[in-house]
Parts: C-alpha cells; structure tokens; sequence
C-alpha cells in the first residue's frame, strides 16, 4: 500500500500488511487441514487394514492402492497403458458434459421463460428423470452402437437433468425489476435472454456444473458397462471381477484426481464470469 | 388531440395476504398530454408506484382502460422510459454498459451506443465510473446510472419514480435543471413522481395530488411559471410561493389522513 | 461391421468385433487366449475383443448388429429364437455349466439339494442363468422350485458378503467365487455343474453352456470369415487340452490373476473338463436346456424354440476335418 | 369483484373476469398439450413399431407396454403383487431421499457457512461425487448388508451431492445486506443459519429436491442389483434377463409415475414455503 | 469521557475494476460524543455510507482505528442500530416478524418480541399493515419497517442512512419528530447521514461536511439550537438560517468541486 505513494497515516498499525499476513496464515491452515483429513482417513484405514478391523478383502487398504496406482503408472494397466484408459474416460467425460450441460441450459432457459412449455413439458421430463441411467446406458448401447457415442449419451443424461433443473430454477429467480427494466429499455427476447436471463441465472448454472462433471465421469463409467474395451470404468470392473480390490479403489481415486482438475477448471471459469460480484475476500467477517 | 397518456376509471387491486383485497387505486382519472411534464405527489403508499407500473404496461389494471398515445396498453407499450423507484440497474454491467443497454437494444451498432453512453454518464456526473460494477457506486450514484441508463433512449414519455430522492442537493438542483434542458428539446410527456413539492412544482406544469388509501385524483393544478426555468431561483419567485400554499394545503390533509388512518390501523 | 483390407499374404484380413459377457470370467477363456496365442492372427481376422459387464447384453448387441459375434450361454440364442430373432451358436465352448450351488459351510444341515428347500438362494440377477439352473437342480432333486426365496446378489464379494450376512444360505456361482469361499472355509459346494459327470447327474443330461454364437443372416453371408473364426476357436480348444492349466495361465494377461496366480491356477484345472475339444453341440444339449426351460422359466412356458436354427455343427465340421 | 359491493366503474370492461377467462384457457392449453405430446411420442412410437420401423425387440410398443403394466395390475408380477415392489422401492426411495437430502443440506449450510471448512473439506467432497454410484452400491451392499438399509444409502449418496452442492452455493448467494441486517439485529450464528441463510438459500435447495428425487429413485433401482429380491428395479431386471422389453419399459413407466407423485407433493412443499414471493400469475406479462 | 465513536486516521480503500485503488476515505478523524446527535453531509459519493459501515464493523479500514466506547473495532460492534441505505428488509418475513426479528435474536420472548413490534409498526404508521411481506408495501413503507426494525432494539449507537429520503415531507416530518423523541429517550448517540441539509440541521447537535473525492471531514458545525425541537417549526428561526447559509457555503464548494471533477472524469 505505502507503495502507492501516499502519506503515512497518523495511528494504528498496517491494517492491509496485518489482513495479508492473516490471508497467509489461513492458506496454511487449509493446506494443513486438508493434509491432516487425508492422514487421518488414510492412516486409519490403513491401521485398521493391517489390524484387520477392517478386511482388506472388501476393502483393501491404502498401502495396496498406492501400489496399484504405481504398477499402472510405470507398467501400464491390462487394458494398456494408464494414460490411455485416462484419456479414452476423459473424452467420453468431456463429450457428455458438454452435450449434457448444453442441453439442459437450452431447456432450462427455454422452458423457464415459457410457462406453457413448461406446463407443458415438465411432467415428461421429470418423469424421463426417474429412468435409471443403467438401463439407459443400455438402451443407448444398443441403439448407438458400441463407440463412444454411446457413452457421451448415457454421461450427457446424467448431467442433463441436474443443469437442466438448476437452469430452469435460476431463470425463474431473476429479478423481476430487471426483467422490467430491461423491457423499458426495448430488449427483445433474444436480448432479454442472453444479456439479462443468463447472466442473472449464471451462478445457478455454474453450481450445477460442480456436480455435473462428477457425474458426467459417473455416466462414462456407467457407459463403459457396456461394450468399452478401454477406459477407468472398464479399469474398475475388471478389478472388481477379479477380486482385486485395491484395482477398484485405484480407479476410483483416479476418477476423483480427474473430477479434481476439472473442478479447478470450473472454478477458474466461474471467477471470471462472476466478476461482477462483490469479492469474496469480506465474507469470512461477516 | 389525443392525450399522450389517458387512464380512465382505473382501479387496481392486489391480493392480500389475508386472501382478501387491497385496493391500491380506485377509479382514478388521469390524462397528459403530448410534451407535457407532469409530477404526482401524495402521501407514501397511496399508490403512485402503481399509477407509473400500469402506463408503462408492466401491470394489468384489475379495471378500466390505460391508453398511451390512443392506444389500448397490453404489455409493455413502446417509446416509454421508466426510472425506476428501487435500484434496477444490471448488477453484471459495468456503467458503461448499463448505459449503453437501451440504445443496443434498440439496434444502435455497439460502438456508437457506447459514445453516446459516454456522453450521457458525463452529463449525468459520472465520468471516470465507467468501468464500475454497481456494487462499487454509492446509492446516489446508481441512480444517476439508472437516469442515464433511461434518457439516453430519448423515450417519448419518462415516467420517473423520485429519481433524485438520494440525490444531495446540489447534485440534485444540476440534475433537475439537466432533465428539464432535455425534456424542453425533445418534448417527451413526463410523469414524475416525488415526495417533495418544491420539486414537484418546479419542474412541472401541472401537478396531480394523489389521494390517501385507495389513491384516486383529489385534484390538479396547473403551474403557471415561465419557462424556461431555473429550479434554483424558481423556489423564490412569489408566484412559486403562492402555489406551494395552495398545493401544500392540500396535499398535508392527505398525508395526516394516510398517516392517522395508518396509526389506528386500517389495511 | 467388418471391414476387409488386403494383406500381404494375398489372403484378405478381416475385422471382427467379439463381444464377451466377461472376458476374465474362466468359463471365457477361449476368447482370450485365442487372441494371445495368436490364432485368431493366424486365420487373417483381426478380432476385437469386447468385454461386458452383463451377459445378456452381448447377445442383444449381436442382434442390433453393433459387434458380428459374441460369446455367451446357448440358452440366449434359443430365447431368442422364439422372439423371432435368429441368431446360433457357431462354437460351443463349455458342455457343462462350470456353476456350482455353494452352501454357506456353517449351515451343516443342508446336506443335498432337497435341504434348500424354502431356503433363501443366491443367484447372480433374477432371470439369469444362475436363477435358472438353481431351480432346475431343485425340480431335478424333487423340491417345487417356487418354495424356495432366489435373491440377486451378483457375483464377487457382494456374493461373499451375502454368504457372510446369512442372507443366503446357499447360491449359484462360479470361479474364482467359488473357490474364495470354499478355500476360506466359508463355504462348501453342495452340487457341482463343473464338470459334464456332475451336470448330467444333476440335470440328466449335457447342459450345453458358454459358446459363440452370431445372426445366422450374418453366418451364411460371412461364410469365409465365420469358418476362420471356428478355426481359430476349434485350434485354441485343442490347445486346451494338450497343455496344462499352468501353461494355459501363463498365456493370460497378468491381471488375471493378480497376485494370486496359484488359485487361478488351480479353479481353471478343475474347471478345464467343461470344455468341449472340438466346437460341437454335444447331442442331446439343446433339448435338455429348452426342457428345464419349458420347466421353470415361467416366461418360457409353452414356448418352443427351433433348435436347428439356434446352433450349427457345420462350421466345426470343417474346422476339425 | 362486483361481490364485494364495490361501485361500478364508469368504463372498461370487466379486466379480472376477462383475466379468470384467459387462466381457464391457459389451464385448456396445457392439459391439451401434454395430451398432444403423449400422443405424438406414442402414437409415432407404435406406429413405427407396428411397421417395423422401429424394432419391437429393443424398443417394445406401447400397447405391449400397456398390457404388461395390466397384467402387472390384474395378476401380479412375476415377483409378487405389484404394489409390493412398488411399496418396497418407495421405501427405499423416500429413505434415501430424507438421508441424502438432510446430510446435503447440513453439509451444504455448514461448508457454505465455514470458508475454512469448505476449503479443506472441499476437494474431497467433490472428488467423492466421482465416484460411479454402482461400484459404491456394491461396497454398500458388502458393508452394510443386503437389506434395505443398502439401498437407503445407494440412493442418498446420488442425492447427497446434487442437495450438497446447490445448497452450498445458495448459502453463498445469500444478500450481503440482509446478513449484515440481521447481524447487526443481534443474530446469532444458529439465529443466522435458521432465519436467514436458510430461507433465503430455501430455493436453491427445493430446487435441487426436484431433481434429487428422481435421482433417489434411480439409487433405489441400482440398489436392487444387490441381495434384492423384489422391487421395481428388481422387475427391471427380471424383465431385461428374459428379453421382455416390454417389462423393462413398464418398469420405467412405473418409476416415472412415482416420480411424478412426489414431483407433486415437492412442488406444494416449495409453494408453502416460498410464500412471500411475489405470486408467479403476472410471470407471463413480463 | 470516552466518546461514544472514534475515527482516528481512517483510510479506506477498495480495488478498483481496473485493478488500480480506489481511495474512498483518506485520513477521516471523527468523534461522536455519548449522547450527541450528529448528521454527517456531503456530496454523493463522498464516503458517507463507507464510514457508517467503518463504525458497525462491517468493514475493516484499511489503515487507521476505529474505536466504539474506547473499543477497538474488530467485528460487528455491540449495541448499534444501522437502518441501510439499501433495502436490507428480510423479504420472507411479514413486517411483524421484520420488526420483532431484533428482538427476538436479542432473547426476548416470541410473545413479548411480537407485542413491542406491534408498537413500533404502529409509532411508524404502519399498523394494519402487519401480515404485509415486503413485496407487497410501497418503497417509503419498507423504509419505515427498516426503521422500526432498528429503534426497537434501543440501540445505544444508532447508525442511519438516508432514512427518510424515500419519505413524502409530512410523514417524514412526523417521523423526524419522533426520532428525536426517542433519541432523548434514550441518550443514544447517533450518526445521521443525509443528503438533506435542512434536515441535518434541525436534527442534530453538530454537523460534519464531508469533502468530496476521496472524503474528509472538511469542516464541522455546532448547532447550537435549543431542545426539545419541533422540526416543522425549528427550520424559521433566524439562528438556524444562519447556521444553514454557513454550512451551505461550505458544503456547496464540495459537491461543486465533485461534481465537476466527476464531470472531467476522474475516477
Ligand atoms: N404486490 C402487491 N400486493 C399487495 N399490495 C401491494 C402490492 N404492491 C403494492 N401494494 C400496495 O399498494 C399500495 C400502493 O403502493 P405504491 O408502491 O404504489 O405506493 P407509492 O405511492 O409509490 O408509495 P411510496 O411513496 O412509499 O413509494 C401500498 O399500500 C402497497 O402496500
Ligand atoms: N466495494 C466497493 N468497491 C469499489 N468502490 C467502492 C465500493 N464501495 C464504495 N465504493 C466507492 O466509494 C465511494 C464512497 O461510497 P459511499 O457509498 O460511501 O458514498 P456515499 O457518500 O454514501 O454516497 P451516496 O450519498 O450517493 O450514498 C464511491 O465513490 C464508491 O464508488
Ligand atoms: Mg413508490
Ligand atoms: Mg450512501
């Protein structure tokens, strides 16, 4: 701050110095904490597997995973090499989270700006809701074909329905004095959507998207049930079939690594779209 | 010739939350003609808010007709800008491009849009904010920004809800004598709502008195002062006084009935 | 589909895609190690192996037409005949089962298959192969089949865990199941479909099980690449026969028996008699499955399928001249 | 309006009555648009099923549909009476629902409270929500036994995160002022989370019980693929192991109209709760 | 004696968009005595709403102390009043619950809260109108629920922006009066900003002038008038005439000088 240039103030300490030594302070804290839950979970599942409280038939224990995830990573899994299995998910991941968030933006924002679509509408869609995305996954397999189609299908399904409710709720939550306003101030509708409806109903979208990449990875593995010769999903279930525990947990926490980065990502995104917000750095004080 | 705005046996109810009904308006009787300013004043909750929301077409009268320019409101109608009463500027716009917002709207090329919203943000004191989200301004100067953000359209009729009410006064004297200097070159027919009578008659030649409970017209007067006028040294000329008494009269029986028919409980 | 492309040797090489309902499950295994001893190379096709979770899956993308073949249980292909959809058995790999009914050891009362009776059992999916061999062993043994409870469990440690929970008292399963909870002391086989002896003792007849099987459309129009992928298979089968369990294993990738290699070796020596040495319907099989069919799959009832359309020896003729 | 004794107005016609008209019409419009759609999906549905456009033996027809679903009715299943699969999955369905939608919100408030909590617990929620909910039935199904407590979970876990996640970031949006209002009133933090927060945050959660509830159901299902014995995704499945598409549809069917049951009864909980909104009747004029 | 509020030294500074800092407050020295009434006045922008939210501890200075009776700031101060500038009313509660939500936080019985509510709603006029939710009252009726909402607590600061600004004259007459009825009450000291000079003056006992740009107190006036006052009457005599033309001048040069930069734009 004194950087600035300006007078030295008369009393008190540097307040700005003090708030960022505490800014660090508290970064330190977060890393600590998370260090602290990752031993804690780890170490007690690991004590507890080698104290066989906990079976390590069903449920493995850390020590192995980690050898697991090593083999995969300097000898390549069964199905090939790792980053390949990581690739081939991340596609079909990435495909049904554009597809599906795409689309349950379009419908949400449509349908909640249209009261008779949404009458209209809304029973199927909250019904096709309730169809169990296995059987889907199977549907889709059929009809689809066996390629990657399928999978971006049955992970776009998944993510659909969350975007698709959290849109259609945020368009509904606009303020109405903008709605008015905007009107007043001669926006047509494709006007009135994208620069008032949208930006209005963002943070309920980009909320939706923190799940929906999560399950976006869910609807991949899910599609891999049926014809994948590659990928984490296929990883898992051959781990599972042979009894290999440790395999399972290892493709699981591969997924969770890859939900991590793109949460990341998202994250990023939402900060720069989100800008127009007061910054969060005050909200711890009140 | 038609009147640019024409209510006729208006009245508006809202649902209570009782379930019964509120009447907010009740037959009220309203007319302004093209190029004219006119001010409404009435004690709070009587209904002026209300008056504005059903000539801009946002709400639906519960009865009687609303015409603007002849024509039967059914929506939105054109032409009209609209200063709102509480904060509606656009939270994810800078000012700039709030301001820009109406003329964009209405098909100005994005670059010209901004020119003129760069004008606009200087008349209305606002130069250097440009680049600020709403949450970075102070009360009064978002509703400069909302000022702005409604006469750069150049509306045939600006119905404005107290604009200036957060306003200091010396922002506010500038920013009356701004409207007034732009009303008088476009000769848009202006409903200006406001709680204080010297801005009332000031800045309008006629003045409607609103009255309390279901509000209707108590009455009107015509403002005989010259113009072109400075809203600064108006306040003084004997003429100005002598209206102020006479509206003033009136208007005080109203608010001490809307006030003591609150004190005892009316709904 | 399959695509052709010319390859060096003057011979076209084909590509096929093979759809397993369990590319690790041993009662597979011919699938796999035809690829890794190169056979299926051998006969110019170049076969995509494609592994599935559930088995009745492979059959109906081999009717959608998405993968040319796939390897499943014959009693598929005869289901399906009665839906009008044609598709046959072009190798049958397994003559019996290789499932056996595992009783929870604790339960020393259950001592034959009449104890299950009234008795919650364990099967795989409610439908599936398990469900219906499990009732077949309780017609067979003289038990009304519908006095007992059947309760999906899955296979793997959910079936484990099921055993372990007393929720079931006994249940239908396979390799490497079976021997995970017979080694452990959980659990011990009360009757035994894992050898062609026992299925016929159990079932009175050759209990035809795993094999490949393809749209017949797609067999009389594919002659050529149907006649080499029979060829590779019948080549594999013999290979089978002629080599330990040991050196079979070695043949597998080494997931397959991560970190365990002597079990799998010793569940795929008690398990290597299921196999057929020739890809032949064993006589007789196709009737015994459609009778325990018409018997207790309540679906089937009254339904009869067109057995010579549901499989062919004619390509393993060939094969084996 | 004239009932209420009030003068008649000089001119205009009757505005409210004409308004009372427009509603009926619009209620018209909307039962014969979904009608329409029905019949357009299932009429185009057996119509090109009927000429084999469409094959029977993946897609069913929605007269074999109906069939099953009245031999279900009539006879029973296969399984059982009807209403006992349907009974079993509710139970399950609405357990996991009340579990998954509780711990979301508790979860939701506390991190969205807590800055430093949600810092450090953060990546570890986001990366469980990758985790394929049929891997996780099945460890359910081996820790917690076969029963229904196994299925509860199944089915609160796909409900914790979409419930955690919207709830998370509605405490988020809370207004500034109105916290800052309400501390400077004296609110304590439980005062705070229960008077403020909540309310305020009340639409981001309803709107993720819109979506969770089928999600519930759909946990149900996958948790029926474990040591089930009835329910309706146990008749799913029965029905896909003997090729009766037909069933699998009708399955799907009966989910769908279950969802939409608690659909309705989700949708009179928001209108209760959300009272103080301005009414959604002028929604269509703006 | 300890003062009540004590700025020493504030300065306070927020990012600006464009990364820069923009300086709101420099160097603010202020004291309110226990007891005193003080308005504080100046030109939009000037940093009034920001000390207000200095003193309730909604927001740290960036450099300086803030002391409330000889307290370092470090939070939300104890026993203060705030009516916001901006609707802060709590949208899902009636205006009974809105009035007895403080309180009712500060332990009071739901029944004993709710009877005291009903008081105030009927000492700011709005009895009848108790089931209200906030969507369905007029914009100065929020403004007195907000009100009613602090002076229930019987706040021993009292912190008030613009709270009568969206007032007609007469109501806000009456609750002029009111305040300071309760005021004396109550010896509470108060911080009172308003754009409104008349209104500063007849109220309060001393007047802070806010300087334009980054603001200081340019210069501060004791009102020197007798108590009780009745504001309707106060504004005639000669002594606060006086008073006014002096701070006028004063305050006049500010916003001159604000608005004018805000005109050449800077920022
Ligand atoms: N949606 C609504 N539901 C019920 N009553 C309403 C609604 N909107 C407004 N009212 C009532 O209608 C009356 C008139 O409100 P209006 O906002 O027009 O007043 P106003 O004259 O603008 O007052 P102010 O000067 O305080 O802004 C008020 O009593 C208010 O409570
Ligand atoms: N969060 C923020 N980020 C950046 N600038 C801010 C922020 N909050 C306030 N400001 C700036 O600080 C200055 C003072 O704001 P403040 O709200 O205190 O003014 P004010 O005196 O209350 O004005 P008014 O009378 O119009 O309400 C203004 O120029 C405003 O733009
Ligand atoms: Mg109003
Ligand atoms: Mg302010």
């Amino acid at each position: 701050m004194s950087a600035l240039g300006e007078q030295a103030v008369r009393t008190g300490p540097d307040l700005a110095g003090r708030r960022r030594r505490e800014a660090r302070r508290r970064q330190l804290n977060v890393i600590g904490g998370r260090v602290l839950v990752a031993v804690v979970i780890l170490g007690g599942w690991e004590l507890g597997a080698r104290a066989t409280v906990i079976d390590r038939f069903f449920w493995s224990q850390p020590s192995d995973i980690a050898a697991t995830l090593w083999r995969w990573f300097t000898e390549g899994t069964d199905l090939g090499p790792l980053w390949l299995q990581v690739l081939v998910t991340m596609e079909e991941t990435v495909g049904g989270f554009v597809v599906g968030s795409v689309f349950g933006v379009i419908f949400g924002v449509v349908l909640g700006r249209n009261r008779l679509l949404s009458d209209v509408l809304g029973p199927y869609i909250k019904g096709a809701n309730a169809i169990p995305r296995v059987v889907v996954g199977a549907l889709f397999a059929v009809s689809l074909g066996l390629d990657i189609k399928a999978k971006i299908a049955t992970a776009a399904v998944l993510v659909f329905f969350v975007v698709f409710f959290n849109a259609f709720q945020g368009v509904r939550e606009v303020d109405r004095n903008l709605i008015a306003n905007a009107r007043i101030l001669g926006a047509d509708d494709r006007r009135l959507t994208t620069e008032i409806i949208i930006p209005s109903a963002l943070s309920w979208i980009v909320a939706s998207l923190h799940t929906s990449f999560g399950l976006a990875l869910v609807g991949a593995v899910v599609g891999e049930l049926f014809g994948a010769t590659e990928g984490i999903g296929e990883l898992i279930y051959l781990s599972k079939n042979l009894f290999d525990t440790a395999g399972v947990f290892a493709g699981m926490a591969l997924l969770a690594a890859t939900a991590l980065v793109a949460e990341a990502l998202i994250t990023a995104l939402e900060d720069r779209l989100i800008r127009w917000r007061p910054p969060v750095a005050t909200e711890t004080r009140i | 010739m038609t009147p640019a705005i024409e209510l006729r046996g208006v009245t508006k109810r809202f649902l209570a939350p009782s379930g019964g009904i509120y009447t907010a308006l009740r037959d009220l009787n309203f007319e302004v003609e093209p190029g004219e300013f006119c001010a409404v004043v009435g004690p709070t909750g009587c209904g002026k808010s209300t008056t504005l929301a059903l000539i801009s077409g946002l709400e639906p009268p519960s009865e009687g007709e609303v015409e603007v320019f002849g024509q039967s409101v059914g929506g939105i109608a054109e032409g009209i800008g609209y200063v709102f009463q509480s904060d509606a500027v656009f939270p994810w716009k800078t000012v700039l491009e709030n301001v820009a917002a109406g003329p964009r709207y209405r098909g100005v090329s994005n670059r010209d849009a901004r020119e003129r919203a760069r004008d606009w943000i200087t008349r209305v004191g606002l130069a250097g904010f440009e680049d600020r989200y709403p949450y970075q301004l102070s009360g009064g100067m978002r509703k400069r920004v909302a000022l702005a953000q409604s006469l750069i359209n150049g509306p045939r009729i600006l119905l404005m809800d107290e604009p200036f009410s957060a306003l200091d006064v010396q922002t506010r004297t500038l920013m009356e004598n701004e409207l007034l200097n732009l009303w008088s070159a476009t000769s848009a027919s202006v409903v200006f709502v406001t709680h204080d009578l010297e801005e009332a008659i000031s800045l309008s030649d006629r003045v409607f008195v609103i009255t309390a409970g279901p509000g209707t017209v108590k009455s009107t007067y015509k403002v005989d002062l010259p113009r072109p006028r400075n809203v600064a040294e108006i306040r003084f000329q004997p003429r100005f006084v002598e209206i102020y008494e006479e509206i003033w009269k009136d208007l005080r029986d109203e608010v001490l009935v809307s006030y003591e028919r609150q004190k005892r409980g009316a709904a | 589909g399959s695509t052709n492309a010319p390859s060096s040797g003057g011979v076209t090489t084909i590509s096929l895609k093979v759809m397993v309902g369990g590319l690790n499950k041993q009662i597979y295994l011919p699938n796999m190690l035809a690829q890794r001893l190169g056979y299926f190379k051998d006969q110019h096709l170049d076969v995509t192996l494609i592994d599935e979770g559930s088995g009745q899956a492979s059959e109906e993308e081999v009717v959608a037409g998405n993968v040319d073949a796939g390897s499943g249980a014959y009693v598929h292909p005869m289901v399906l005949n009665t839906q009008g959809k044609k598709i046959e058995t072009i190798c049958q790999f397994g003559i019996a089962p290789g499932e056996a009914e595992v009783v929870d050891a604790s339960l020393s009362n259950i001592t034959s298959a009449k104890d299950l009776k009234g008795k919650n059992l364990g099967v795989t999916d409610l439908g599936s192969g398990t469900h219906v061999l499990t009732q077949a062993i309780l017609g067979s043994a003289g038990v009304d089949p519908t006095s007992a409870k059947y309760v999906a469990v899955g296979a793997g440690d959910t079936f484990i865990a099921a055993i372990q929970q007393k929720k079931i008292a006994a249940g239908m399963t396979t390799f490497p199941t079976i021997s995970r909870l017979v080694n452990s002391g959980k659990g011990k086989i009360l009757v035994s479909l894992l050898t062609p002896a026992d299925t016929r003792a159990a079932l009175g007849g050759d209990y035809p099980f795993i094999g490949v099987f393809a749209k017949n459309d797609w067999v009389n129009s594919n002659k050529d690449a149907a006649q080499r992928l029979v060829n590779a298979y019948v080549k594999t089968l013999k290979y089978m026969h002629s080599h330990t369990a040991a050196q079979i294993a070695d043949q597998m990738p080494t997931d397959y028996y991560a970190g365990d290699k002597s079990s799998y070796v010793s569940d795929l020596q008690s398990q290597l008699a299921i196999f057929g040495t020739d890809c032949k319907m064993p006589s007789g099989g196709p009737e015994t499955v459609q009778k325990i069919q018409q018997q207790f799959v309540s679906s089937f009832k009254g339904k009869s399928a067109n057995l010579s359309e549901t499989y062919t020896n004619e390509l393993a003729d060939k094969a084996n001249a």
